[in-house]
């Protein structure tokens, strides 16, 4: 059993690249109204982390790196659905998914 | 050889348990049948009462009272139906009789293997399971049979089943019949725990058991606020020396580093882990104030005259033959500590000769047939701390051991007089029940020859050691505290005797005629006591007279002081002393309390009726110090000056000042100061998702800069 | 001529040759044979006027297709709803990547020997990626019937969606036991193991059941065909389509049904393996490929069959096959091949 | 530049191109469909990772399950268009860029200044196969994570049940 071949891209291109994912995802998530869009932006988050899990797993040659984005993947999947039928269910209730109109938490 | 110990407590459990569940079940049933009745009564509710079915209800009720020639005056209930007391009282004779059988099982071979060799006399220790372990500390569920706990078991087992059975007869006409068994059952295995013990805490639960069944027995007629407020101030004031108690099973722990009753051995053996004299001398303070509240002891006493507000073999088996003696049983248990601080011993000795004197002092001018014992065993009580003080704990033993058995026939004796006279316990409207209860009588003569302490009843041979003890010590004072008691005590119980016994009945007709003599489940008993009353004293014959078989067989287990000889002529000298003062107490009150020729009128003066005009001058001469003893010494109403009031000022103050101003002030203080804040922070709370996003996001940043920066 | 050039030379060739079999060949004579299949299970000619039996009627169509309006409804929206039939068609053909159509072809190329392997990409997520790529291909249909602006097209493509999701569920799990038994996830290997032991239809008849059912299902396919249900739906998720985009929802269906058919030979049937026969050689690997499209044609035809003969589902009924039977058989399927590995194992 | 290189850099853009149509595109079936094909970058970038399980699962979950179900509810609830309205917290818009400008630029900042990590490649158990990642994967998931995996399922079963009990509609 012998280790993957050394990497053709420098890591710190990954790492660049799933920050700036990253952070894309966060722009959208705090700069968004729509809570679609928002949920969206959450998943691109995660993917970005997702992404550099991976980078790191490689880097270390370790698989568990592997083993936690399979998990981060299913939690989503179970995620999603909740929330998509939070959302379908608000849908119902106040005709809007527009978080600003969605404020009955609070004093 | 493996014994059985655990099954002798465990009986009277099974036996508590049983009776307690039926009675329980029984209860719930007659609730609901009451229930059923009073619905069928009332079919349709809101049209007014149907005085017809009361009537009927009440009907029922009466033809109980007018059935039973018996205690209708503290009926709370209809009677029981005969299988269910024939129940009560087989479970519950039985299971303690079970135990009595199988504990002289235990003890007969063991104080025979005890007399063959005392040197080598090794206790029997069962342990059952490891109770708390920690650290280098290990406190067992264990039985331990010694000398000491088997003079113990011997008596508590076997007066115990005789007032169990006692008690069948007694209280056969209550309504909480399964009540009481299961109490008096839960009272019995709370004492055998205590006296089988094998270490302080074990000992302390049953300590607290028969603390709580004491409760439970003196308020048994709970209805009746006097006995409410018996039990109470008993359960109250023992509280006071249980405090003692529990500081005592520390300070061994502290001193010795085992709660196991091989401290005794290593006391014995002066191998204390840790400790100072005065620490010692604390521990044993301590010790001696659970002592205190237990056997009623000055100041702690105040609760066991009280305590006569429970049913009459309640005060027999609970206030005068075995609970109250734990306290004796704990320092004699103790002795070997008690002997490493002799300070300590002269503070029980003088206590108990304090308590002797003052009880025996105030049973002179009671009324009350029950309260003139109580006070007397108080008294005794007293006494048997005496013995202890002045070293010779074996005699005390010996004093609790007799004691238990006149005491006992005595209670059950007055129990039998109150049950002929339906509930009449004023002595002056008593009178010349000899002839009308001669069963009751002869007994209660023999045990009050004994109590007085005449030859050859039981009383004399211990009361005669104690007093020998006290001399030979060179206690002379306390001495002579012992021998004006013992002159008190048979003069008290003498005229208790004449009142109740002698001359004329001193109430209406009418009652005389429904005078009855008890059935035999409760004079067997008090034949069998009174037998006991003259002879348990040959168990412990003085020294002048040959081998004290008694002193002898405890020797294993309780510390002696160092013995002073006295001579022979000396001894013989203080019998003939101490039979001198109680025959004199003995002619006294033959000679001032008459009683003949008296009617009882309500509103007379107490001593008019019964005394001799000799007695009435000698009264007027003592005046005021007459009436405060006849007040008690106003001790009552001293503690309630002296302590309780200003312990309730300082609750006022607690409460009123401290706890609602200071403490409530603190919480009061920092409810506000969260409100103040929710006020001021609630302007966050937007509740726009994005704000809250936002404010985290930015958190993180900081917290990033934070990193950044480092 | 460097390994690597080769290697990128043979991976062009079969491109090439799957591609052209598959589009060029395969498609429009599929879409003759189905209407003749249908023609002669209805007891009628069908197509036979444009060339011998008819041949060139696919051409015509196709000619047809070209030369035909191309409309777009006004208020849909353009460049999704251009983009959706690529969206179908691509992932539909891009699965033949990894199907092993034969054994390996022996290739002496300047006095070296070269063994290629007829598959195109042997990649080891095996049947992940055409899983992955059926999941892209539910996007044409969503989008095909989101951006119709049309209610017919929106209920079908929802329908098609839901559907082909629901099923892949079955499929997917019920495929699972062919892997558990070869112990991997690439095809070439499944295709060994059923070489050297048995196919995998015998002891999974279960799971090629089910597989074979949900295959259906996800192609889109009679009794499955809800999505575009004439009767209902006009024609579901393609109502609006037309013309060239038309053809390629079209096209995109019929390789879908290829790639399905030879997924099932590959997974249950051997794949392009006979019992007892060793493929090789150059005569062995053009021998191997024609079992394979033998098989695949066999299953293609029972496509058809099943089409022509059997009535559509209701929807729901359709959900309640997919949810309530098929999930939980495929389970206990995979359940059974488990104690059989454990058991083969022990 | 080798291949390699080549397809990390086509695959970057497509994934940060795309994410940022999803940033600013209005219209959410859009969004959503953006989102795919930055997965799909995303997805690419994880074979080069040496994750091609992990590439093909993220394209069934994600692309083909997750998004598909967000086209799903957008289609159902017919949002055509978010609000049109201007954001009306101006502090709030420049606040969330201030923050995530700030936010990525630290840490990237320290990512890059971390540098690859001090632990040496080719030890440890779970170390990547070259060829074929998969076995080890499962033998790991099934062995060192077989709770997590376990506790994951019951998860998933939750999450089925728990959207059944949200989205219902309750007729009675």
């Amino acid at each position: 059993m012998n280790a993957v071949e050394p990497m053709a891209v420098a890591p710190a291109a990954y790492l660049t690249v799933g920050t700036l994912l990253f952070f894309i995802g966060m722009a959208g998530a705090l700069l968004k109204r729509n809570a679609l869009s928002i949920f969206l932006s959450i998943e691109l988050m995660m993917n970005a982390a997702n992404l550099l899990l991976l980078t790191y797993a490689r880097m270390r040659g370790d698989i568990s790196g592997q083993v936690i984005v399979f998990f981060v993947i299913a939690i989503a999947a179970a995620e999603a659905s909740i929330g998509l039928a939070m959302f379908v269910a608000l849908f119902r209730a106040r005709s809007t998914v527009d978080v600003d109109k969605i404020n009955l938490l609070k004093w | 050889m493996n014994y059985p110990i655990w099954l002798i407590p465990a009986l009277p459990l099974l036996g508590f348990l049983l009776n307690g569940l039926a009675s329980l079940l029984y209860g719930a049933a007659q609730a609901q049948k009451r229930g059923e009745e009073w619905r069928k009564a009332h079919p349709d509710e809101g049209h007014g009462h149907d005085h017809g079915s009361h009537e009927a209800a009440h009907g029922a009720h009466d033809s109980h009272d007018a059935h039973g020639h018996d205690h209708g005056h503290h009926d709370t209930g209809p009677m029981l139906p005969w299988a269910l007391r024939l129940f009560h009282g087989v479970v519950g004779v039985g299971t303690v009789g079970l135990a009595t059988v199988l504990s002289f099982g235990i003890l007969v071979p063991y104080a025979k293997s005890v007399m063959s060799n005392v040197e080598g006399a090794r206790p029997i220790v069962e342990t059952l399971y490891h109770w708390i372990q920690v650290g280098g500390l290990s406190i067992d569920i264990a039985f331990r049979i010694d000398a000491l706990s088997a003079l113990m078991l011997s008596f508590v087992t076997f007066v115990g089943t005789l007032i169990h059975l006692y008690s069948v007869g007694y209280m056969q006409a209550e309504a909480g019949y399964g009540r009481f068994f299961a109490y008096l059952n839960l009272f019995m295995f709370s004492m055998l725990m205590l006296v089988l013990a094998n270490n302080l805490p074990m000992l302390f639960i049953g300590w607290e058991g028969v603390g709580l069944c004491s409760y439970l027995l003196i308020g048994y007629y709970y209805d009746k606020d006097f006995a409410a407020a018996a039990g109470k101030k008993a359960f109250v004031t023992n509280r006071v020396g249980d405090f003692g108690m529990v500081l005592g099973i520390f300070g061994i722990l502290a001193l010795f580093g085992t709660t196991d009753f091989s401290f005794v051995d290593m006391a014995r053996q002066q191998q204390m882990a840790s400790g100072t004299p005065l620490g010692v001398y604390a521990v044993c303070a301590l010790l001696f104030l659970g002592a205190c509240g237990k056997s009623a002891q000055v100041p702690l006493y105040v609760w066991l005259p009280d305590a006569m507000a429970g049913p009459t073999p309640v005060s027999a088996l609970i206030h005068a033959a075995t609970m109250v003696t734990a306290g004796v049983y704990l320092v004699a248990r103790c002795s070997a500590v008690f002997l490493l601080a002799p300070d300590a011993l002269t503070l029980v000795a003088w206590v108990g000769a304090g308590t002797a004197i003052l009880a025996a002092s105030i049973g002179l001018a009671q009324n009350d047939i029950k309260k003139v014992l109580a006070y007397s065993t108080v008294s005794q009580l007293g006494y048997m701390f005496l013995a202890c003080g002045v070293g010779a704990f074996a005699i005390g033993m010996f004093h609790v051991f007799t004691h238990a058995f006149f005491k006992a026939c005595l209670f059950l004796g007055s129990g039998s007089v109150i049950h002929a006279l339906h509930h009449e316990q004023d002595m002056r409207a008593m009178g010349g029940l000899a002839k009308k209860t001669p069963a009751t009588h002869l007994t209660m003569l023999v045990s009050a020859l004994a109590i007085a302490g005449i030859v050859p009843f039981a009383g004399f041979f211990s009361k005669d050691q104690i007093l020998g003890s006290a001399f030979a010590g060179g206690h002379y004072i306390l001495f002579a505290v012992g021998l004006v008691t013992a002159g008190m005590t048979a003069f008290y119980m003498f005229r208790l005797y004449r009142m109740t016994f002698s001359g004329t009945y001193r109430g209406t007709p009418e009652q005389e005629s429904h005078i009855h003599e008890s059935p035999l489940t409760m004079t067997v008993p008090l034949w069998i006591l009174g037998a006991g009353s003259v002879l348990t004293g040959f168990l412990g014959l003085p020294e002048v007279f040959g081998k004290n078989l008694m002193v002898e067989f405890l020797s294993p287990s309780v510390g002696k002081m160092h013995a002073h000889e006295v001579s022979h002529a000396t001894e013989y000298l203080l019998m003939a002393v101490s039979l001198a003062v109680a025959g004199a107490g003995i002619f006294l009150a033959f000679k001032w309390y008459t009683g003949q020729d008296a009617k009882f009128t309500p509103g007379a003066a107490p001593e008019d009726i019964i005394a001799s005009p000799a007695a009435h001058a000698f009264f007027e001469k003592t005046g005021t110090l007459g009436k405060v003893v006849a007040n008690k010494w106003n001790v009552d109403e001293g503690i309630e000056a002296l302590v309780l009031s200003p312990f309730r000022k300082i609750g006022t103050f607690l409460w009123r000042g401290f706890d609602a101003l200071f403490i409530d002030g603190l919480v009061n203080a920092s409810a506000f100061m969260v409100e103040l804040t929710g006020d001021l922070v609630r302007f966050f709370t937007t509740g726009n998702v994005r704000n809250y996003a936002l404010t985290f996001v930015l958190g993180v940043l900081g917290f990033t800069l934070y990193i950044w920066m480092r | 001529m460097s390994p690597e050039l080769f290697n990128v030379a043979a991976a062009g060739a079969k491109i090439a040759f799957v591609w052209g079999v598959v589009l060029a060949a395969l498609l429009p004579m599929l879409i003759w044979a189905e209407r003749r299949v249908a023609a002669f299970i209805q007891d009628r000619p069908g197509p036979n006027r444009v060339g011998p039996l008819g041949l060139f009627q696919s051409l015509a169509d196709a000619i047809k297709f070209f030369m035909k309006e191309d409309v777009t409804p006004t208020y849909a929206d353009r460049f999704l709803f251009n983009l959706a039939p690529w969206i179908t068609l691509v992932p539909a053909i891009t699965t033949f990547a990894i199907i092993p159509f034969g054994s390996s072809l022996p290739v002496t190329l300047g006095g070296q020997t070269y063994d290629v392997p007829l598959i195109i990409a042997d990649v080891n997520v095996g049947v992940l990626y055409m899983f992955a790529l059926t999941s892209i291909g539910i996007y044409g249909i969503v989008l095909a019937g989101y951006t119709s602006n049309d209610k017919f097209s929106l209920l079908g493509g929802i329908r098609s969606s839901a559907q082909i999701i629901s099923y892949e569920l079955a499929m997917g799990i019920s495929a699972i036991g062919v892997f558990m038994t070869a112990g991997s996830l690439r095809l070439p290997e499944v295709v060994a193991y059923q070489q050297q032991h048995i196919w995998n239809v015998v002891p999974q008849i279960l799971g090629a059941v089910i597989f074979i059912i949900s295959a259906f299902a996800e192609t889109n396919r009679l009794p499955f065909d809800l999505p575009e249900a004439e009767a209902e739906l006009v024609a579901g998720y393609h109502t609006e389509y037309s013309a060239f985009k038309f053809a390629m929802f079209f096209m995109g269906e019929y390789a879908n049904m290829v790639a399905a058919s030879a997924l099932i030979v590959t997974l249950y049937f051997g794949g392009w393996s006979l019992p007892g026969i060793a493929f090789t050689g150059v005569a062995g690997a053009l021998l191997s490929i024609a079992v394979f499209a033998a098989k695949t044609g066999l299953f293609i035809f029972i496509f058809l069959w099943v089409r022509w003969t059997l009535p559509r589902f209701r929807y729901d009924q359709l959900m309640d096959l997919g949810w309530k039977v098929f999930l939980p058989l495929s389970v206990l399927n995979l359940l059974y091949v488990a104690i059989l590995v454990a058991a083969g194992k022990a | 530049m080798n291949t390699e290189t080549i397809v990390f850099a086509l695959a970057s853009a497509l994934a940060i191109v795309f994410s940022l149509v999803m940033l600013f595109q209005r219209k959410p079936v859009k969004s959503v469909l953006s989102l795919v094909v930055t997965f799909f970058g995303l997805a690419i970038l994880s074979v080069l990772l040496a994750a091609p399980f992990i590439a093909a699962l993220q394209v069934i979950v994600y692309a083909g399950a997750i998004l598909v179900l967000f086209l799903f509810v957008i289609m159902l609830l017919n949002l055509e268009q978010e609000a049109a309205d201007k954001e009306t917290r101006k502090i709030h818009f420049y606040l969330g860029i201030l923050a995530v400008l700030g936010l990525g630029g630290l840490v990237t900042g320290l990512t890059l200044r971390a540098g690859n990590p001090p632990v040496p490649v080719g030890n440890g158990p779970f170390l990547i196969p070259a060829k074929d990642e998969i076995p080890l994967l499962g033998k790991v998931l099934f062995t060192d994570y077989l709770l997590a995996f376990e506790a994951l399922s019951v998860l998933l079963l939750l999450a089925a049940v728990g959207a059944l009990i949200l989205s219902k509609r309750r007729f009675e």
